[in-house]
């Protein structure tokens, strides 16, 4: 019974396997960005438009980035995996995992019968009901980001400070001096 | 794309860039403004503003781009995008504004705005706009940064 | 409400955002801010001691026992852990003043490291998982970047294999929390704990396997230890110090309590679990660092295996035993902080970690020969230092819950552990001077000053186990973990 | 079904995470994992014929109610793609300063060259 939005989930794994197992680093980065539109359209298919449209920008900007940074002249591609034995043993232990998983994922509510609709008293048909009274917004996702749980967005915007903050730190050029020696500029325009 | 950092891509890309700049911005605009009503919001806006500059340099190299816009302007603006955020949850806890952390004062204490229209949503639209420099001005650095600073230091720069 | 209680997660943010603002043209400013802002956190810190309470971000109070927002939590748990991370910080900040002159770049630092002490605060005080992950993610990431500080390949391979364990832990923790919310619909804890009720499908164990994976890969437990001693070492001695300090023990052992004790539900099963992981990191914790030459990789591999002896303690599962593992990781921050700072003072004036290459140091760096002397007595578990008490209460403890064997090897391992560290201590300290040695001199005042703070906490900690101290700071503390889904009453109302 | 499918996408990334050597296939992997995670929590929220979250003036309010998906899952993904897109920016920042170290992306050769 696969419809629409399994066959895509389906594309998103072959398209997952290809980055993995692929030689040529720019075949990886363009099935990378596969892996990416197989979400993009999932989403859409599961009515979230919110969620969709971030990672279409973002996967532009993903893609950018990592064929600026894969991409030279000089490159040399190969074939890695660790040794032979660690490779069976990680294999053998993730398909036990992964099977012992399926099976066990039929404790979850059945698909498209989420648990927030059917239990009482859940926060998310709080939000649906009340959403729009309580804060004037018509996207009740945005009252719930910007709002209900306006505390975790201003987490995720620190997360992003912090990486760029981390990776100025990763790529300044020079990182140690003499203790005497005055400060540098870290940016070398 | 190997001439980036001297002049960029050919004319052609380079003029349709200049062109799209302005409509790209618009656009990222409009999802920031109109983020409590349609999908999109703070990020997915300041994600559009910061590809409009990221084309630019891609099309035409770091010399197109207006000369205030330096790093060092775009990393301060990244601290204010963050600390305009801090500073509307803070000031929720004004005592005459509700006194608590995240508070939506506007709605909750000075009830302004109807729903359904752009000025609605009290807090909303406001950390809209304060995300989206944030994510504009992070995204752009990062791309900045992971691009064209590669090479920049050289391995004598290394003391064992 | 306590107003007091969102400022502890704003004020070191404000920090973080502001520093690489106003700081950047002038390093001593950093400084400043830096250093006033962890002793704000540390003075607002001892202002709650005794209390506790509920905030509810946004003025979002339940509805009808709905969680509705975001909630920060203040109880005896969240206290002992605000106040290790406060203390720590601002000793760690004091000694950095003169330490980081070695480094550029003294604004990304401290902006940093505060984000850090943020990201560890949020995760203390929350009572969401989904926020916890968020803000466990904001210290995860301070850290990659702070291990890689230095840009040395060392550093960067080191930061490389941390940072790609650590998002491997924080996918299965939200894995986890996605599989929680599919069976639940809430994400507050104690909205968890009351949907969850006493059916348990196999689904949750599978959920709860990931969690403890999950924040064991964070945690370093063995057999998810393998980053922790290459990212310890690679790291600037402040940052090592903190990281094997508080980080380890807030984002992973801290938040997996507190998440299998008062969202999801303890079980025996669980309980066994814990106990086999704490006992497997005593002994390979020490075994490894038996073997090392590396000082601070010695010192990265103890902190696996103290943390063993918390893990050990929360796994007996008796408020004893809570109680005096929470002591330990109270006193195992203090000491390690200390030892780490030792360390690196050790470096700042041999230019070396290896400590075949040292010897003598005792009267070239009285001073931290004398404070690194009082740390390694205290890890090793001799009195009357604070480490003593811990660990003999955790092993009091264990053999009053009837396990005889979990005691009997925490015992050996506190006796490797002394082998250890008097091997460390004569090679580096005692010896004839090597090469290296001759030259040392004594480090600046304000790093001087954070080891002698440390080494007077060291002394003076093992008086908290008085019983009427004990009783209402660590007892309270397990109590707050062991009562369980009682906690959803305190946070949600009846 | 469709859980299982997450699952095996998200194994599919543990796979290359343990087993490559590339630093950038290493990379690619974690977005995986990431990208499996994103879309179990979506899925979690998601009604068969559902409407999306979103209010319009020309739904009657309790016809939205009892269509509507899940609008928190939602919002948890918007927060943890932005926290995917940190940290792989700064795992791809550390595997270029390590390429300009070494020459190689290679983790094993990174290793070997270090001693």
């Amino acid at each position: 019974m696969l419809d629409l939005l399994g066959i895509v989930i389906l594309f998103t794994i072959v398209a997952a396997i290809v980055a993995i197992e692929m030689r040529d680093i720019l075949g990886v980065v363009i099935a990378i960005s596969a892996v990416g539109t197989g979400l993009i359209i999932a989403f859409f298919f599961m009515l979230a438009p919110d969620v969709a449209i971030v990672p279409i920008v973002v996967e532009v900007l993903t893609l950018v980035i990592l064929v600026k940074a894969t991409l030279r002249p000089e490159l040399k591609t190969f074939v890695g995996n660790r040794d032979f034995f660690g490779l069976m043993v990680t294999v053998a232990m993730l398909l036990v995992v992964g099977i012992l998983g399926m099976r066990v994922f039929d404790g979850l509510p059945r698909f498209g019968v989420p648990v927030f609709a059917s239990a009482p008293n859940t926060p998310g048909m709080y939000y649906v009901t009340n959403g729009l009274r309580d804060t004037g917004a018509a996207n009740i996702v945005s009252s719930v980001i910007l709002d209900y749980r306006a505390y975790d967005t201003l987490g995720e915007a620190t997360v992003l400070f912090t990486a760029v903050m981390g990776a100025i730190a990763i790529i300044r050029k020079t990182a140690r001096k003499a203790p005497s020696e005055p400060e540098v500029s870290e940016w070398q325009d | 794309m190997a001439g980036l950092g001297h002049g960029g891509m050919t004319p052609v890309v380079r003029t349709t860039a200049g062109w799209m700049k302005g409509f790209i911005l618009v656009f990222g605009l409009y999802i920031v403004a109109y983020g409590h009503l349609t999908p999109g919001g703070g990020f997915a806006g300041g994600v559009i503003l910061a590809l409009a500059f990221v084309m630019l340099v891609l099309a035409g190299g770091r010399e197109r781009l207006p000369r205030i816009l330096s790093l060092e302007l775009v990393a301060e603006l990244d601290s204010i995008g963050g600390l305009i955020f801090l500073g509307i949850a803070m000031l929720g806890m004004l005592p005459g504004l509700g006194g608590v952390f995240f508070n939506n004062f506007v709605v909750k204490s000075l009830h302004i705005g109807t729903p359904f229209h752009v000025v609605s949503a009290g807090i909303i639209p406001l950390c809209n706009i304060s995300i989206a420099i944030k994510v504009a001005s992070s995204l752009f650095l990062l791309f900045m940064l992971l691009i064209l600073l590669r090479g920049v230091y050289t391995q004598e720069d290394t003391r064992a | 409400m306590m107003q007091i209680l969102p400022l502890f997660v704003a004020i070191p943010l404000g920090a973080g955002f502001l520093i690489p603002l106003v700081g950047r043209r002038n390093p001593r400013l950093c400084d400043a801010l830096g250093n006033m802002t962890m002793l704000a956190l540390l003075a607002m810190a001892i202002s709650v001691i005794g209390k506790q309470g509920v905030y509810w971000v946004g003025g979002w109070l339940p509805q009808a026992g709905i969680p509705l927002g975001i909630n920060l939590v203040l109880d005896g748990a969240s206290l002992v852990m605000l106040l290790t991370i406060t203390t720590i910080s601002f000793m760690v900040t004091l000694y950095s003043i003169q330490y980081m002159d070695r480094y550029t770049s003294r604004s990304r630092f401290y902006s940093l490291f505060s984000l850090m002490v943020a990201g560890m605060i949020g995760v203390t005080l929350t009572g969401d998982l989904f926020n916890l992950f968020v803000f466990l993610e904001i210290a995860s990431i301070a850290s990659y970047a702070l291990v890689a500080f230095g840009t040395q390949h060392e550093e960067l391979e080191a930061a490389f294999r941390y940072i790609v364990l650590g998002s491997v832990g924080a996918a299965l923790i939200l894995f986890a929390i996605a599989i929680i919310y599919a069976l639940t619909g809430s994400l507050n804890m104690a909205g968890i704990s009351r949907a969850l009720g006493t059916s348990p499908k196999p689904i949750y164990f599978f959920a709860v396997a990931m969690f403890i994976a999950g924040f064991g890969l964070k945690a370093a437990l063995v057999p998810f230890h393998t980053w922790l001693p290459d990212a310890h070492p690679s790291a600037p001695a402040p940052i090592s110090a903190m990281l094997s300090g508080v980080l380890i023990k807030t984002l992973g052992i801290y938040a997996l309590a507190r998440v299998l004790f008062n969202a999801v539900g303890m079980t025996p099963l669980f309980l066994d679990v814990l106990l086999v992981l704490g006992t497997l990191s005593i002994m390979v914790g020490v075994l490894l660092a038996l073997g090392q030459d590396d000082i601070k990789r010695t010192l990265a591999y103890h902190s696996i295996s103290q943390m063993g002896y918390v893990v050990l303690g929360f796994g007996l599962g008796t408020r004893l035993g809570i109680a005096a593992g929470l002591f330990h990781l109270m006193n195992h921050a203090v000491f390690k902080t200390l030892l780490f700072l030792n360390a690196g003072s050790i470096e700042y004036a041999t230019g070396t970690r290896d400590y075949n290459k040292m010897g003598g140091l005792r009267s070239k760096m009285p001073v931290t020969a004398a404070t690194s002397l009082i740390a390694s007595m205290s890890i090793s578990g001799i009195p009357p230092f604070n480490g003593f008490w811990s660990k003999l209460f955790i092993i009091v403890a264990a053999v009053q819950a009837e396990k005889y064997g979990y005691a009997a090897w925490a015992v050996v391992g506190s006796i490797l552990t002394l082998a250890s560290f008097t091997k460390l201590q004569k090679r580096a300290f005692f010896d004839e001077p090597k090469e290296a040695a001759k030259v040392a001199k004594e480090v600046p005042v304000f790093m001087k000053a954070s080891m002698i703070g440390l080494a007077v906490l060291c002394v003076l900690m093992g008086l908290l186990w008085l019983p009427r101290i004990q009783e209402g700071f660590f007892m309270q503390a397990a109590k707050s973990l062991q009562e369980g889904f009682e906690y959803a009453t305190h946070i949600l109302g009846q | 079904m469709h859980y299982a499918l997450c699952l095996v996408l998200f194994m599919v990334g543990l796979y290359g995470v343990l087993v490559k050597r590339n630093l950038i296939k290493i990379i690619v992997s974690l977005v995986v994992m990431e990208s499996a995670v994103n879309l179990f929590i979506v899925m979690v929220g998601y009604r068969l014929k559902g409407i999306a979250p979103i209010m319009d003036s020309t739904i009657p309010p309790d016809q939205f109610v009892a269509a509507s998906v899940d609008p928190i899952p939602q919002a948890l993904v918007l927060t943890s793609i932005v926290i995917g897109v940190g940290v792989t920016a700064m795992t791809v920042a550390i595997a270029m300063r390590l390429y300009e170290r070494y020459g190689t992306y290679d983790i094993q050769e990174i290793r070997r060259l270090r001693g």
